[in-house]
């Protein structure tokens, strides 16, 4: 095996990495923002539209709690 | 501070949200650093400029291996301290240590390929490394399959662990299956004695790799509580709503 | 949207979901294909001679995999009997459950393939020609697969009885799969003769596989 | 519409679970079929639904559309829901409606009738056992079918829930659909039909009894 510079092999290893890398940041970064979303519409939302306040309100010590031991 | 504090979800996001943005800056400078480092080094004098593929293959093995171990660590924190994030982190670092070694067996084989003229050789190294992604894509398995996260949580904590014990086994028979047959492979992989100035980039490029996989690691976890808060809520929602 | 559209798009979503098994397949064929080696030994000169037999073998073993659960599931949560009362004839809601099974596992498998071919040392023209087999095989595995599932769906431990059932209905596909995925490497035989009789048991088992499976369900059903 | 039965006979596996019964029922009425555990209600509804086979006797529709058999014109509430628990409210009463051919109804509608207006994206798997049983009643709402097969369906319900079944059954009648329920208790049909299923029907040959009712 001569010691010949095979760039493209080289050149293949670090793509391979930095794609690699890169789902793994872009799989964390669109999970973060797609949970973010998914939580401020659910508190947004409260819980049934149609119960309106009473539900929220009665849900809303409840929620507290589900924030806190999650 | 004291991991117990740590234990309650709402600090830990607090905390987690805050340093995150900073461990990445930080892998950012050393991976700048230890790129830099990693071109600037010599050819080696039997593989040439391939070498430079050792910098990514080495630390992929390294972190395919210390993600099992954040695993077997955190399995033991669910099963045994009874910790409230260990399976969380378990279940962030499974897919995260799945990634590294995936990318050890792609460099392994484009490091092989102008070594021994194909993508693959049944090395005992790179053998073992194939069985760790076998069981990390296991592990992974177990998260998609059961629905209720703490069943999960205890299967694959329990995976990890026997998987924690397996390996040593696993490396040890797939050395002596390879030494066995001593098929084709002639070429150790890595020398024994590596040469300083491959070395010390070698080392940084691990660091900086290092750093990486305990951002991710966080950033994945603080998901995971996200992605339970979600789920308690939607609990509280139907029984509210019932 | 029509009855069949609605099954199709049920059944992929059902296999993605967590407790899906839609990779499942393909994670058993990579473990089968990684296990051969152990056991025949590292030489590349060996596996590459037998690898399109290894590769095969471990996709006929695959696809069976999330077959006991293609009707099983529906049996259980009371699905099954509220499809028998639709007014979609049942072998076509057998078949479109068919091809969502094949889309979940079969297609996976034709992607993977090469990847995993690359292990055994298999060059360019041996991983194309695995693939066309796997393109012209996998769907008469489905079918004939389906046959089986409907029979073992009332059954305790269908799961196990399926294999038992299903495995010798497939010998001939994978006869003349292998024959096919050897051929393009070298051989007497010429590609076109195994490849051919191939997709004619595709297309036979599509035909047959969806009416004997609904008369079995029917069967079944009392 | 008329649906009727004369002297329908059935046997699982070795046994005989009732034999002899006739009954009749028209648009608008309702019949109770009433019988200790293993009489066989389910196994009646489920033969009127086609899903068990008729052992003697004829089991007869007028009126409906000629061309579908009463399975095909008829609901079936059994005690399972016929849900998936990783699919959420909304896309489970989607497949349904889409499955009988009622994909472009609106399904908002049926799910506030039941009281699941608010939940529609929530997986079925967080759901309580009332109201997965609830969901399974907005199938009924959501698909226009004249014969309802309901067994046992207040199992589950509380009390409101029970009360909204019984109004859902009375309006289903007064559009001209007839309903057959199997039932222990009393499910607010006045007026209804009764039909006894008691195990003097159910001789038991050769082996011991075996299967549910």
């Amino acid at each position: 095996m001569l010691a010949a510079n095979h760039l493209g092999y080289i050149v293949a290893a670090y793509v391979a990495a930095v794609v690699v890398v890169g789902a793994l940041v872009g799989w964390v970064t669109l999970d973060y923002r797609i949970l973010r979303r998914t939580l401020a519409d659910l508190e947004r939302r409260g819980f049934s539209r149609r119960s309106g306040s009473s539900a929220a309100a009665h849900a809303g010590p409840a929620l507290k709690k589900a924030r806190e031991d999650a | 501070m004291a991991i117990i504090n740590l234990a309650n979800p709402s600090r830990f996001l607090a905390l987690a949200t805050r340093t995150i943005p900073w461990l990445g800056g930080l892998t950012l400078l050393v991976f700048a650093f230890a790129i830099n480092q990693a071109m600037s080094a010599p050819d080696d004098y039997q593989q040439g400029a391939t070498v430079k593929i050792m910098f990514l293959h080495v630390p992929g093995a390294w972190l395919g291996m210390l993600g099992w171990l954040v695993m077997t660590v955190a399995a033991l924190g669910t099963l045994v301290w009874r910790h409230p994030l260990a399976d969380v982190v378990a279940k962030a670092a499974a897919p995260i240590g799945a990634a590294f070694t995936l990318m050890c067996l792609v460099t392994g084989s484009l490091w092989g390929r102008p070594m021994w003229g194909t993508y693959w050789v049944w090395d005992a190294r790179l053998t073992s490394m194939l069985v760790l992604f076998l069981l990390y894509l296991g592990v992974i398995a177990v998260w998609r399959t059961v629905e209720d996260p703490s069943r999960a949580a205890r299967a694959a904590a329990i995976l990890a662990l026997v998987g924690a014990l397996d390996l040593p086994i696993i490396k040890f028979s797939v050395d002596w299956w390879n030494t066995l047959h001593q098929g084709s492979s002639i070429f150790r992989m890595g020398g024994p004695t590596i040469d300083p100035s491959i070395l010390i980039p070698l080392l940084i490029m691990a660091l900086a790799f290092t750093l990486l996989f305990a951002t991710l690691l966080l950033a994945a976890t603080r998901n995971e509580i996200l992605r339970r808060r979600v789920r308690a809520m939607r609990l509280m929602q139907a029984s509210a709503a019932a | 949207m029509t009855p069949l559209a609605a099954i199709l798009v049920r059944d992929m979503r059902l296999s993605v979901r967590v407790g899906g098994g839609a990779l499942m397949g393909v994670l058993f064929f990579v473990t089968v294909v990684t296990l051969m080696p152990f056991a025949l030994g590292p030489d590349l000169v060996l596996l590459k001679r037998i690898g399109p037999a290894i590769l095969w073998l471990a996709a006929l073993l695959a696809s069976l995999l999330a077959l006991d659960r293609l009707f099983a599931a529906d049996h259980d949560d009371g699905s099954l009997d509220l499809i028998l009362m639709g007014r979609m004839p049942l072998e076509l809601v057998v078949a479109a459950k068919a091809l969502a099974h094949w889309l979940t596992t079969g297609l996976p498998l034709i992607v993977a393939a090469p990847l995993i071919g690359l292990l055994l040392d298999l060059d360019a023209p041996a991983e194309g020609a695995l693939v066309l087999t796997l393109i012209a095989g996998t769907p008469a595995l489905t079918f004939i697969g389906l046959v089986g599932a409907a029979i073992a769906v009332t059954l305790r431990r269908g799961g196990l009885l399926l294999a038992v059932i299903v495995l010798p209905l497939t010998v001939p596909v994978l006869i003349f799969g292998v024959a096919a995925a050897n051929a393009a490497v070298g051989g007497t035989v010429p590609f076109g003769t195994p490849f051919t009789v191939l997709c004619a048991l595709s297309l036979a088992s599509s035909a047959v596989g969806p009416f004997a499976a609904a008369a079995a369900l029917r069967q079944e059903m009392e | 519409m008329r649906l009727a039965a004369v002297d329908l006979a059935c046997r699982r596996g070795a046994r005989d679970v009732f034999a002899g019964v006739s009954f009749a029922v028209a648009s608008g009425e309702a019949l109770t079929i009433r019988g200790r555990n293993g009489a066989g209600k389910s196994s009646l509804l489920r033969q009127v639904a086609g899903l068990v086979r008729i052992a003697g006797g004829q089991l007869t529709i007028e009126g409906g559309d000629p061309e579908l058999t009463i399975g095909e014109q008829a609901h079936y509430l059994g005690h399972q829901d016929a849900l998936k628990s990783s699919l959420s409210v909304a896309e489970n009463l989607r497949f349904w409606a889409g499955f009988f051919d009622a994909g472009s109804t609106d399904l908002e509608k049926p799910l506030t009738a039941v009281g699941l207006g608010g939940l529609a994206d929530l997986p079925a798997a967080y759901l309580s056992a009332g109201q997965r049983r609830r969901l399974s009643i907005a199938r009924l709402l959501a698909v226009k079918r004249p014969i309802w097969l309901l067994d046992e369906p207040t199992s589950t319900l509380d009390q409101p829930a029970q009360e909204r079944l019984a109004e859902f059954m009375r309006s289903h009648l007064t559009g001209g659909g007839l309903i057959l329920v199997a039932t222990h208790g009393d499910v607010g049909l006045d007026g209804a039909q009764e039909l006894r299923l008691d195990s003097s029907f159910s001789r038991s040959s050769e082996c011991g009894h075996g299967g549910d009712g």
